[in-house]
């Protein structure tokens, strides 16, 4: 129930309420630190911060098709797909790697542009348009290598590195592209427009919105952010591979739920999303410290994913 | 009077197995206030999508000032300055009245939505219609009433020059048409014209100018609002309708019913009343009273805090609806769309529903029983459809309302439970309602009836129950409740009953 | 602990346990270990490059003494080994080498030299004529092209030979019998089938049925348990062996050494070999 | 418009309709035996049933969950575990294969109920508790197995043999399980229960449905549909393999929602599903037959799955 007195209080636990991720995340860091001492030492929690950056930025990609209530399986493909086109470009092609960069980035959107076009105007369920679509581009990023892996321009493998002595820039590119992620879908009308659809496609519509153009807009961003993470995931390896990033969507879509929202549409953050991502990434982070044999790891990230989850909707259910 | 400011021009249009609309003409005057009248499904709202760009015309054209338009989205009809309040509600549920407010416009700065104008916009518009709530409250949290006003908000944000408003009334009750008439009123004496449509004859009169009476798809007459009442209904139907509340008292048996001190906080606080063996007791209230609260709970479909509910003296365990349902509960629910209704499942599926269980043999559903009862009960009420497997989806307002309250006739329940159950219901499909509840108290059942229409409750209670602030505040005899009466208990102040 | 490893914690990141032939690798690793007495973590990567360096990363973190690594691709575990060395701890690159960086040693079997054997194995067996077809392990993975780029240099040698189909099954043994199936109907007249592992090889010779090892031959890669037991049936006409287990092994040893702050080889070739009805009982099929 | 004349016409043309994506099948057939002189033996279409048949059972099972308008990403793990199960306890546990048989299907329901009391009881999103299922038994099939494939009984494994000279038996579950599906989706209280509950799960629950039991149901055929599946995999390799049907249940999800069901629940059809799964076979079978480059499989896969679907949607909206 609401009351007026308690101010900061009742803020503070709505926002826990609607973030309930970080209760999960919470517990989950807390038992790691107690049951492996090599946890909680700042290089550890770069790391972490490293291996969630390729997922967490698909995931923030995804966000946007997943608020609209769609969905998009695509983004592990285009990721190498864009990869493979820096990285080509760049070496065979012999373009400077500016361009080459740029030319990535306009491969993810061209595939998110596909899928919108199949989507909107086509009007193929989500689902199989970017079932299609993971195909298509993960046999183009084979086609375009020969199925081989190609070297990155040691310039864009710098995005590998760290600033200073201890900043990884996958961590800070996670960041400000969820920064970017947080913004366009709180304060600006493509965004809030993405919610009114999933929430409601025909009020949208009634209401002067654009349906099929907000769902250009959205699959074009999940395409731009894919073909960051493709670069991050490539510059970490100074490697781009065809068969990089196979199966991410699952993670990166996961992420996307744990973080709060729904696949029928209408909920999602970009906050919840980060973490998310970040509880899948200390967890199997936390195996590999605790050495949990590599068969069990399996099952263990099954049960603490969905133990995580029922944290989180049994306290909500507790509030509400 | 001046020229039209909007004309329509043989307006045609097809659905799979039907003809919604065949060739009909409307012509709208600014500072007008033009009725739409017609059966359910006779085509009112397609008529008027295709006037707000939702739904594009077969055939004929729509002309503004005189002039062709072409109407083909919402964007086009905003431009021409047309603005509609559908018989569906069209907002969002998860997101807040303020941004259902500017949904499709909101205020921009730098590129980035403006938070605070957007919030001060909704309140002027809050205020404009008179309802107090916080903007930034989830729509989904709005009862069906309030909804209905934060839709009328919406419309009114445009200041357009048509306003089209399909049964804006449908679910307020007295007070909220009252407000909502003084605004159309006060707009139409601004010069804005304005399409009216509704199921309570009495309001054609009170607020109307001209009345455009469709039957089947077609225009079949255009008179002045002052035209009687039965007029009207013969126009619409084509034969005269005996709308008296044709309510015929059974004999009263053994309690069925009985509800002792259900509470649940902020919602409703001890609430206890009895329904007996052909009765029908009805319970009024204004928007908000908690009816539609006390009803979910009885029926077990919400939990509650404290309190006891009896179906024919056996407890039954809270928040189970299926246990109530053995025990020979039923319940209209109020929003139909939402609860009450498979939308993408046919008439024949939907009308089955509540008697799947029981059509069941050794796992198998007997099917064609389950058709054979649905084609009845169809009939019964006359529903307007293509065939039994017609999506519940492209049925008319009204005929979807019959549906669900088909669904519970068909199940036979011993205590049914109506919320709202005539919203949207044509006056000759209202008059076979009030038959089937007659029967239904005849044969020893009994009734529970939630309505915000006033004569509705009056003409069919044999016992008015009134509701305040979650809590019950009287009682009437239907013989000694007046309007007045009602109303007088219905606006009690229950000093700190409910918390808010 | 015989070998005087005492306690040293090792660390070990497989490519993938989706795959009997990695299993095999593990468990050599860790009966050397056990024998040894250190102790070994072995995580999987699953086939995922970046899953690896974040493998890689997450044993720095816990202060391993040396790493063992099997890339899931050459090029792309480079990073991880950066990573490893610049915290000091020695990096052993098993089954598969790390281009770029210099690991302390590769324990390796060569998986070109393999491919071309198979191709001379395959031709002698077909009578060196006849139509061939090849089962593609996962598109774009390593050991599908090194083995396949082996087979192709190796079977240029045998003019008679014709390759009239490549078709992709993804190292799995369900894919290797639909594919092969297909390919049955398009060209009936093979008399030679490569599958890149032996799990599809298995898989071509269900699709063969009682033509397997007899009118049509097949060879596999990996001598994993199954394949060799199919060599002693003679439905497999030959695997190339590569004694996984060998490998964990040498790779264990090299770590322990390396450790204990000894100098080992840069490279130990774990010969691969030809396994044939013949001289299938030289191969341990545990 | 539907006209009262013309009844077969108007009737099978509804029931084109409602299954459009047999259209697309018989497109594709044409297309296919045009191109490969192959393709139209007896034997290849007996062989692209054989390798239907798993995707197809799997793929009933999911009908059940879509129809609810959930998901379940487990079903070709579970697939693995049941057909370990079984193998494991027929060898090693020195069970007689009957028992081993009830067991590994016992196995499937037991998947299908922890999720279902996630989703019904726990409140989670079916794509979470059925993700963490899908490591969950993917993990345990690993260390039952040890990683190791494993021989199946020889009874079990005739269940790859023909019956008589021509049929295949894997050809024959699938049509029995198809059969078994339909049957419960029309014809029994369960089923429409599901379609109940899948087009308005509120709705359904206010009209007397126990949508809790009902969904344990639901998931609980799931995963005996998934071990059947498993079976008959395990069965045409003589071996049981603990990474067997990974990645499937995106193909039973395609097959699905080819067949003409929708994500968001409510439709759905046995016979659909059934074409689903036989698009995508006959399409694998194909490019086999035509020798399509492995680069370039993947994007005509893509490309034929979205024209498929494409053909279906832009002939629905004709009619309409
Ligand atoms: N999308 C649709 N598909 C098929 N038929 C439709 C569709 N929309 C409306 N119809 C049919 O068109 C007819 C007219 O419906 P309409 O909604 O205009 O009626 P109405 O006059 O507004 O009725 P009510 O008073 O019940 O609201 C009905 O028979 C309805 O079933
Ligand atoms: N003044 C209020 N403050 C807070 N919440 C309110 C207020 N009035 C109503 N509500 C909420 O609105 C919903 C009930 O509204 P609703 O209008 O449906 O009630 P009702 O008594 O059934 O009235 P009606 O049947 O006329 O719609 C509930 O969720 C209730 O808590
Ligand atoms: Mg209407
Ligand atoms: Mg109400």
């Amino acid at each position: 129930m609401r009351s007026k007195q308690g101010g900061t209080d009742s803020r503070s636990s709505a926002w826990l309420a609607e973030n309930g991720a970080v209760a999960a995340l919470v517990v989950l860091v807390i038992a790691l630190s107690l049951l492996s001492s090599d946890f909680l030492s700042l290089t550890n929690l770069l790391n972490v911060g490293v291996q969630a950056a390729v997922t967490a930025i698909l995931a923030f990609g995804s966000t946007f098709v997943i608020v609209t209530g769609g969905i998009d399986l695509s983004v592990g493909s285009v990721a190498a797909l864009s990869a493979i086109t820096l990285a080509w470009t760049a070496t065979e092609g012999g373009l400077p790697w500016p361009a080459a960069v740029v030319l990535s980035l306009a491969t993810g959107v061209a595939c998110g542009l596909v899928n919108a076009v199949l989507i909107a105007y086509g009007k193929l369920p989500p689902f199989i348009a970017t079932l299609a679509m993971l195909g298509i581009a993960r046999g183009l990023a084979l086609v375009i290598s020969q199925g081989s892996p190609i070297s990155m321009p040691e310039a864009v493998s710098h995005l590998g590195d760290t600033v200073g002595r201890f900043l990884p820039i996958p961590v800070l590119v996670m960041l400000v592209m969820g920064v970017v992620a947080a913004i366009i879908l709180n304060r600006t009308f493509p965004g809030r427009a993405m919610y009114a659809i999933g929430g409601n496609e025909e009020a949208a519509r009634l209401s002067g919105i654009k349906v099929s153009r907000i769902k250009l807009i959205t699959y074009a961003l999940s395409g731009a952010f894919a073909a960051v993470a493709g670069v991050v995931l490539a510059s970490r390896l100074a490697s781009a591979q065809p068969q990089a990033a196979a199966g991410y969507e699952l993670d990166a879509i996961a992420a996307v739920v744990i973080g709060g929202a729904s696949l029928s549409g209408g909920k999602g953050r970009a906050l919840g999303t980060l973490v998310g991502a970040l509880i899948l990434a200390v967890l199997r982070n936390g195996l590999n410290l605790l050495s949990v044999s590599a068969f069990w790891q399996q099952v263990v990230i099954g049960v603490v994913i969905a133990l995580a989850v029922l944290v989180d909707t049994l306290r909500r259910r507790g509030t509400n | 009077m001046s020229e039209a400011t909007l004309r329509a021009e043989g307006l045609t249009k097809s659905f799979p197995g039907v003809r919604a609309l065949d060739g009909v003409d409307l012509s709208l005057r600014a500072g007008e206030v033009h009725v739409l009248l017609g059966e359910n499904g006779a085509g009112k709202s397609t008529l008027i999508k295709i006037l707000s760009g939702a739904y594009r015309p077969d055939e004929g054209r729509v002309l503004m000032d005189g002039r062709p338009v072409e109407i083909r989205d919402a964007g086009d009809a905003r431009r021409l300055g047309i603005s509609t309040i559908y018989q569906e509600f069209n907002l969002v549920p998860d997101l807040s009245v303020a941004e259902n407010l500017s949904l499709g416009r909101l205020p921009r700065r730098f590129g980035l939505v403006d938070t605070a104008a957007m919030q001060r916009r909704a309140r002027e518009l809050l205020e404009r219609v008179d309802v107090r709530v916080d903007p930034r409250t989830p729509v989904r949290r709005l009862g069906i009433a309030r909804m209905q006003m934060v839709e009328i908000a919406k419309a009114l944000s445009l200041d357009a020059r048509v306003l089209i408003m399909d049964e804006p009334t449908a679910v307020l009750t007295t007070g909220e048409v009252g407000k909502l008439f003084a605004i159309v009123r006060r707009l139409r004496d601004e010069g804005v014209a304005i399409v009216f449509i509704t199921h309570h004859l009495e309001e054609i009169a009170e607020i109307g100018d001209r009345v455009t009476v469709l039957r089947d798809g077609r225009s079949v007459a255009e008179v002045p609002a002052g035209t009687p009442q039965d007029e009207l209904v013969r126009l619409m139907v084509g034969r005269p309708v005996d709308q008296q509340f044709p309510r015929r008292p059974a004999e009263l048996g053994e309690p069925l019913l009985s509800v002792r001190g259900l509470t649940r906080r902020g919602a409703f606080d001890d609430v206890s009343f009895e329904v007996r063996a052909g009765e029908v007791v009805g319970l009024a209230g204004l928007v908000g009273a908690g009816r539609t609260e006390v009803a979910r709970a009885v029926f077990g479909a919400d939990r509650y805090d404290a309190g006891e509910v009896f179906v024919r003296g056996r407890r039954l365990p809270p928040h189970d609806v299926h246990a109530a349902m053995e025990a020979g509960l039923g319940l209209v629910p109020e929003d139909r769309k939402g609860q009450g209704l498979v939308l993408g499942a046919g008439i024949g599926e939907n009308l089955g529903l509540v008697t799947l269980r029981d059509a069941t043999r050794a796992g198998f559903v007997d099917l064609k029983g389950q058709r054979t009862a649905a084609a009845r009960v169809a009939e019964q009420l006359g529903i307007r459809m293509t065939g039994l497997d017609q999506e519940v989806r492209t049925l008319s307002g009204g005929n979807q309302q019959k549906v669900v309250i088909g669904k519970w006739l068909a199940a036979q329940a011993g205590v049914l439970i109506l919320d709202e159950p005539t919203r949207g219901v044509d006056v000759a499909a209202k008059v076979e309602i009030y038959q089937l509840v007659n029967a239904l108290t005849d044969s020893g059942h009994a009734v529970l009836m939630i309505s915000s229409d006033l004569p509705e409750v009056l003409g069919m209670s044999d016992r008015i129950l009134v509701m305040a602030r979650g809590r019950l505040v009287g009682e009437l005899r239907a013989d000694e409740a007046t309007q007045d009466g009602v109303m007088a208990l219905a606006v009690t102040d229950v000093a700190g009953s409910r918390a808010e | 602990g015989g070998g005087g490893g005492d306690g040293l914690e090792l660390g070990m990141s497989v490519s993938t346990l989706n795959n009997p032939y990695f299993v095999q690798l593990r468990d050599g690793a860790q009966e050397q270990a056990d024998k040894l007495g250190a102790t070994l973590t072995v995580t999987d990567a699953q086939n995922d490059a970046s899953q690896q360096v974040n493998q890689v990363q997450n044993f720095t973190s816990q202060n391993m003494k040396a790493i063992i690594l099997n890339p899931v691709d050459s090029d792309a575990a480079a990073p991880a080994v950066t990573a490893a060395e610049r915290v000091n701890v020695p990096v052993i690159a098993v089954d598969r080498g790390v281009n770029g960086v210099e690991v302390a040693q590769t324990v390796a079997s060569d998986n070109v030299a393999g491919g071309k054997l198979a191709a001379q194995e395959l031709a002698k067996q077909m009578g060196e004529q006849g139509q061939a077809v090849v089962l593609q392990g996962t598109p774009g993975t390593s050991a599908s092209r090194d083995r396949g780029r082996g087979f192709e240099e190796g079977i240029k040698a045998f003019p008679n030979i014709q390759v009239v189909a490549r078709q992709p099954a993804d190292f799995d043994r369900a894919k290797g019998l639909d594919v092969m199936t297909n390919l049955l109907q398009s060209h009936p007249d093979v008399t030679g089938v490569f599958a890149e592992n032996d799990e599809m090889a298995l898989g071509a010779i269900r699709a063969l049925g009682s033509r397997a090892g007899k009118q049509v031959k097949v060879v596999g890669f990996d001598g994993t348990p199954h394949g060799l037991t199919a060599v002693k049936d003679g439905t497999l006409a030959a695997t190339i062996a590569q004694q996984p287990r060998l490998l964990g092994q040498q790779a264990v040893e090299a770590a322990v050494k390396l450790a204990r702050g000894e100098q080992v080889e840069k490279t130990v070739a774990v010969p691969v070999k030809v396994a044939t009805k013949a001289n299938v009982g030289e191969f341990e099929t545990s």
